[in-house]
């Protein structure tokens, strides 16, 4: 059997041993091997949902669960087309909040990653806070938050802003200190500022890190706006799921919850292409010929 | 390693400087700056409602939380200990199997390849949408809780762990690969302890949610729990219980969150190198 | 002393390498071809960057070459790798950072699914062989370059391999320590009858560990010269008094430097292919 | 003798409005009748019309407007009893408002719960009001602090005993538009099971026997609704309830449980002209679709082998 | 030739280093004095796990020293650090992996805040002296050892400092690179008058690029001899011929292998203390 390290993407798919270990030059096999597991991530997972999508079918039509729980993929894709004008306006709001507390509480996360970093007073004092803070039953509070804030967008963004913040910090402070002791000597020998530090080592080396926390909330942020409107909204899509699920409306309600579950995987297929974008090495392998 | 000068260097490859323990063992620096932060918050609350800043409706008096504590403590610790059982099940439910998935997956192309997507959208649906269909398969109470926050809470540490157990440097995989190690050796050897990093720091993302989906999930779906009294204690305008609810849970959420914290230091005592990892 | 060439020992036919990544495409090895029977030692010297890694990788499994055939012990080095025939020290000396030196060491034997008492006896036994009693329980961040290189020889030797492949094992080893670990491994050499291949930089060393030293051209590598070293197996530190040993060192570095190449470079700068 | 296994689950967390199958349960009511029954209580999110449907319980207690709504999206229910004649759904306006009658609202700001919103459209349109005229914000599933803090001037819905003892008690007076005396009345809280359920005339005769022990407690109920608040307060049902409050309720909905239909027909009686309203209420603000006849949905089948008593 | 020992030259006092972990306890170093004067150049030179590295971490301001002190051009190691007047090639030659070779031996100027096109002209000299024209693009993992080695080295020589600290940076080069860059250093060092501590395992090559060559004995370290070179600074490959330079050698490997220590050892191991 072939070398093979195993260090692949999230999203591609391992390729087969056989297809990395060649006599073909690096470029060939992995060409050859992206576009065979090119072929295998799409084939693969659509045989699922192929499957998936059948057996939940027939299994509503067998009248075995009530259309008042699960409705047929076949109901939800007409309720699709029936509710799509106003399914869109509420996804576009829901978006914004998603998105916006997103953008947010990412860039406070990674500063305040940054800030504990480089002063061991912010960590002491603030991280156990931000520790406390995140442990808030964020949901419980949100009708306070509303008092605050209205019930509007912004409590939502808050919300939203709130449980995203959390996993960048985490992952930001872990990353940035994975720096390898002996680059960071290296960078210390030659006098570099700490920005310099910052950004030639701990930046790059936290990458991994930062690209995981950003996945994690792409999908997350998503559901927090949802939540948060589910609490009190007249618009969005959470709103909708409340509205449409009082009334039982189930292939709406499922509709509802489908497009935000498309537009969270969309958020996060372009975090994954800017990490393709911005930390090339990350997906390449450390030595493309060895494995 | 006092020896050291370059700054941090030691104390981030362990992740973290610990600040020096005091003659009794206790680790007065990290304990202190906290504590004394957290007196200092609740002196503000206090000094504020006091003033009558901070309106009774949106935030009691201090001393109406605390009388709360010691008038109904019985019934906080009886929805505290629900809530807690089924955070903490959720919990190692939730990420014992996102690492057994990820360790699946980075053996098994096909199946990566199969399911990878469904892992991501899963994570994506809102929660919301699932209970329903949890509490009529799982039936009330502590199941479908349970589910819901093994559910929220897996993903992270599936994230990292796929991350983590890519990320050994291939110098390893390649002496292991000419000892002819079998994949499970690498596995053991190599990958799990290069992906402890991610892991814990995922661990420590899902530790301070595991609480909030609980109480969510408590929400819509069951009659005990600090969620339910939430809900409940917010319909009948009992807000000091409601806060009292809410610190609670904070609190034991920074309880799980601290477990893990001590056990990823065990981890590093007992296995990992010094200015390594 | 051996069996037949390429039957049963180390067996390069006309293997040549090409390293490709984007535009960058870097010709490593052509045509290379070296028989090294069982029971011999070889050293492969040349010039930096010009190939001899790449060429032990090819032997140990790790890449496989872009034409031409490797043998080891007369199958594939991927059934080799699977009998495990071969033990490789790269030229890394890589440690896992998070096990000690004495887990380092049983590491292979580990892998091979010996048993705890056994492999711990080897370990110790190796670790002592190379002078770093006391160290077993130190983490590799705590060695100095030296001491991590002879830990990864370490390694390799309690694993009594048919076949040793060594990248510059003694390279960051001062004069001693390195002498003491020559003779300690011709000692092993001849106890198992194992076969050597070993990367060197230094014409002497390389004199006094093999039977034949193979120069290669910079790159791209190919073999330009092999030299039989006509000592036997008998060797002692006294060999490199024999005028013989002086002939084969001045042999071995004309053979390096090229025709042109003087045994010892002016201060003025040689041409940057001889280099590069 | 061996017990049949039943199971209900309430209208809403244990409180004086469940007290019947609560105080039954306790005295053994059921068990008397060859009842093992257990009840669930229910709270935010527990939904009676989709676990009745998924068959994960047998009775289900609920408003009639989600009863239709499951009917319009194909569930086959049957309805056999009701606990209340007239909707304690209300309207709780701040006095300090202004707001006296329900015209009053235009130019106000009302918090609508996100469910009530199509509720609270026909609610205006009935009631000839603009909704330009109102600007109207949406509040959480159970959230009274808005209102008391100001921010709006009317709630949309509370229950008429509930929230506003809740709302006085914390300083703040209002007045209480019971939605039953403009155009909206519905029973809330009837008992329904599966069509299927209801077509077994063994698993009938059961709700005749379970009903039958639940009007016997609610007449304890009647005796001293003080007691009862007291019993549902300190039995540990729930966590949370507030005795002032619960005494307050069952003193007052007592008169939302009783009146000149259940004086002629009986106690718990369900009533098609009510549910006739309710559906065309349903149909208008397009809770449902169609227009559910709630004839065949109805029946008193059981109500009539129980006879419960008429007052 | 230079000014005052320890006024502006590199100066080791009385300096000891004990590294702690838990029950581990190493005695790197105890009581070792070396005084560099400005300008000149001088070796380091002892068995592995000696200490040599450790010492030159203690100049370049990694660690500090347990007892005594360490001075660069007459300030404490942290001054000279934040000052920039002395740059270190250490025994890993460390890269950046995310990095391209002309990026990373760009990486001591950009720091410094050169701009960049000076920077990129200063680093393509540097990678052009040291051989690697042509792999300015390549990725670190791209390159052989002995190639990132001469990339480290290329690194330090763009910042042309003051002083110099070279952790073994010629281990991984072939005989003809090795000398070729050991003149270029020279060169590199007469321009630039700086001050060079080059630890070697190379008795010749310590020779041939000091004025002075200390010798350490084995752990814990000290300094036990120290050999003055006379051979000026004007050297040429010939030096070798000059039989002074085999007097150094014979006097230096004595030093090194200890009174009883013979200059080339047998094939009997030498007490394993020397080793370890
Ligand atoms: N970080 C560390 N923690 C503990 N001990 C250390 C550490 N670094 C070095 N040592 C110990 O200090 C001693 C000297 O190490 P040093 O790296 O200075 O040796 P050296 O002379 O450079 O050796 P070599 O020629 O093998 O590189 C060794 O015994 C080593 O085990
Ligand atoms: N993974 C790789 N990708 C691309 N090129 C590579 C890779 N590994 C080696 N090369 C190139 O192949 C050539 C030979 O490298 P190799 O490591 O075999 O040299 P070497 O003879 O071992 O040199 P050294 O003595 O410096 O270790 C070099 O030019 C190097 O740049
Ligand atoms: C005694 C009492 N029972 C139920 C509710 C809950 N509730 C209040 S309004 C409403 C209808 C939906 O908006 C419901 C179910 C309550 N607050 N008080
Ligand atoms: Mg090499
Ligand atoms: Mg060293």
């Amino acid at each position: 059997m072939a070398f093979e390290s195993g260090i692949l993407e999230q999203g591609l798919g391992a390729a087969d041993e056989a297809a990395l270990h060649r006599n073909e030059p690096p470029p060939g096999w992995l060409l050859e091997a992206i576009g065979a597991h090119r072929v295998r991530a799409v084939l693969a997972p659509l045989a699922v949902l192929v499957v998936v999508l059948v057996g939940w079918q027939s299994l509503c039509e067998s009248g075995a669960v009530s259309p008042l729980i699960l409705p047929s993929p076949l109901a939800i894709a007409e309720a699709f087309i029936k509710d799509g004008p106003n399914l869109l306006a509420a996804a576009t709001v829901t978006t914004i909040e998603a998105l916006t507390g997103f953008v947010l509480g990412n860039i406070l996360g990674f500063v305040l990653a940054v800030a504990f970093l480089y002063s061991e007073l912010s960590r002491r004092t603030v991280y156990p806070l931000a520790m406390a803070a995140q442990a808030v039953p964020i949901v419980a509070v949100t009708p306070a938050l509303i008092l605050w804030f209205g019930n509007g967008m912004a409590p939502k963004i808050f919300v939203t802003m709130f449980l995203v913040f959390f996993p960048m910090l985490v992952n930001a402070l872990r990353g940035l200190r994975n720096a390898d002791t002996e680059v960071m000597e290296l960078l210390y020998t030659l006098s570099a500022t700490p920005l310099q530090q910052l950004r030639m080592v701990r930046m790059p080396a936290s990458v991994p890190f930062v690209f995981n926390a950003l996945k994690i909330s792409a999908c997350a942020c998503f559901v927090a706006a949802i939540v948060a409107e589910w609490v009190a909204a007249d618009r969005g899509i959470g709103y909708l799921i409340v509205l449409y699920g009082s009334q039982y409306r189930m292939p709406q309600v499922w509709a509802a919850v489908l497009i935000g579950t498309a537009i969270s995987m969309a958020v996060y297929g372009l975090v994954v292409f800017a990490e393709a974008r911005v930390a090339p090495w990350l997906n390449r392998r450390k030595r493309p010929i060895s494995d | 390693m006092s020896s050291i000068t370059v700054p941090d260097l030691a104390a981030d490859a362990a992740g973290g400087s610990e600040p020096g323990t005091g003659p009794a063992g206790i680790p007065w620096g990290l304990v202190l700056p906290p504590v004394l932060f957290v007196v200092a918050l609740v002196a503000l609350w206090a000094v504020l409602s006091a003033a009558g800043l901070i309106p009774r409706y949106i935030l009691p008096a201090p001393g109406a939380v605390l009388n709360e504590f010691t008038r109904n403590y019985a019934v906080l610790a009886r929805h505290a200990a629900y809530t807690s059982g089924e955070a903490v099940a959720g919990f190692i439910i939730g990420n014992a199997a996102a690492v057994l998935m990820a360790i699946v997956f980075s053996y098994s192309g096909l199946l990566k390849a199969a399911f990878y997507p469904f892992a991501l959208i899963s994570r994506a649906i809102p929660i919301v949408a699932f209970t329903p269909l949890l509490v009529i398969v799982l039936g009330r109470g502590l199941p479908p809780v349970i589910a819901v926050v093994a559910i929220a809470v897996y993903f992270p540490a599936f994230l990292n762990m796929m991350r983590g157990l890519a990320s050994a440097d291939v110098d390893y995989h390649e002496m292991l690969h000419t000892l002819s190690a079998s994949r499970w050796q690498r596995l053991k050897m190599v990958d799990l302890p290069a992906s402890m990093p991610y892991l814990f720091a995922a661990l420590k993302v899902s530790a301070s949610v595991a609480f909030i989906c609980a109480i969510v999930a408590e929400w819509i779906g069951a009659n005990v729990g600090l969620g339910y009294l939430v809900v409940i204690s917010g319909q009948y305008f009992k807000l000091p219980t409601l806060w009292a609810a809410i610190i609670v849970a904070a609190v034991l959420t920074l309880l799980l969150l601290a477990l893990v914290v001590l056990a990823e230091r065990a981890l590093r005592r007992w296995t990992a190198a010094p200015g390594e990892i | 002393m051996a069996s037949q060439p390429g039957e049963s020992g180390l067996s390069i036919r006309d293997v040549g390498m090409v390293y490709r990544r984007g535009e960058q495409v870097t010709t490593a090895l052509v045509g290379c071809s070296l028989e090294i029977p069982e029971g011999n030692w070889a050293s492969l010297i040349g010039a930096s960057g010009c190939g001899k890694s790449t060429l032990l990788r090819i032997l140990a499994d790790i890449v496989r070459p872009t034409s031409g055939t490797a043998l080891v012990g007369g199958v594939t080095p991927a059934e080799a790798r699977a009998a495990r025939t071969f033990a490789l020290v790269s030229q890394q000396s890589t440690m896992l950072p998070w096990r000690k030196i004495l887990a380092n060491v049983e590491l292979g034997l580990e892998v091979a699914g010996v048993d705890k008492v056994e492999r711990k006896r080897r370990a110790e036994e190796a670790i002592e062989l190379v002078g770093l009693k006391g160290f077993e329980q130190a983490f590799p961040s705590e060695l100095s370059g030296g001491m991590r290189q002879r830990a990864a020889i370490a390694r390799a030797l309690t694993l009594k391999p048919r076949f040793l492949l060594m990248d510059e094992p003694f390279g960051a080893l001062d004069e001693i320590t390195r002498e003491k670990l020559n003779f300690e491994l011709l000692r092993i050499l001849k106890e198992t009858s194992a076969t050597l291949l070993l990367v060197t930089h230094s014409i002497s060393e390389a004199i006094i560990l093999s039977d034949t030293v193979a120069v290669m051209s910079p790159r791209p590598g190919r073999i330009s010269h092999v030299v039989d070293i006509g000592f036997g197996h008998e060797r002692t530190g006294a060999m490199r008094d024999d005028p013989q040993f002086g002939a084969y060192e001045s042999e071995l570095r004309h053979a390096l430097h090229g025709p042109a190449g003087a045994p010892r470079p002016m201060a003025t700068p040689s041409p940057s292919h001889a280099l590069a | 003798e061996e017990l049949t296994k039943l199971s209900v689950v309430l209208g809403y967390v244990p409180n004086v409005e469940s007290f019947g199958a609560e105080y039954a349960l306790k005295q053994g009511y059921f068990k008397d009748e060859g009842l093992d029954v257990t009840v669930i209580p229910a709270g935010q999110g527990v939904d009676q019309v989709q676990m009745v449907s998924a068959g994960t319980v047998d009775i289900g207690i609920s408003n009639p407007e989600q009863i239709l709504a499951g009917v319009a999206q194909g569930a086959k229910f049957k309805v056999f009893a009701s606990e209340f004649q007239k909707t304690p759904m209300a309207m709780t306006c701040r006095k300090d408002s202004g707001i006296e009658k329900a015209s009053d609202i235009a130019g106000k700001r009302v918090g609508v719960k996100t469910p009530a919103k199509p509720f609270f459209d026909l609610f205006m349109s009935k009631n000839s009001i603009d909704p330009a005229s109102v600007t109207t914000t949406s509040i959480g599933p159970n959230d009274i602090s808005v209102l008391i803090s100001g921010q709006i001037d009317c709630e949309v819905t509370t229950f008429a005993f509930n929230e506003p003892r809740l709302i006085e008690a914390a300083g703040v007076p209002v007045n209480v538009f019971s939605f039953g005396d403009y155009g909206l009345n519905s029973q809330v809280d009837s008992y329904f099971v599966s069509d299927a359920f209801f077509a077994d005339p063994a698993k009938k005769e059961l709700l005749v026997k379970y009903l039958r022990a639940e009007q016997k407690a609610w007449m304890e109920f009647f005796k001293d609704p003080a007691g009862a608040a007291k019993f549902m307060v300190e039995g540990g049902f729930t966590d949370g309830l507030d005795l002032d409050q619960q005494t307050y309720q069952a003193e007052k909905q007592a008169l939302y449980m009783k009146d000149a239909f259940t004086a002629e027909k009986g106690f718990m009686w369900v009533n098609l002209d009510t549910w006739k309203e309710t559906a065309q209420n349903a149909l208008a603000s397009k809770v449902t679709d169609k227009l559910i006849d709630p004839t065949d949905l109805l029946s008193t089948e059981i109500l009539e082998k129980v006879a419960p008593p008429k007052m």
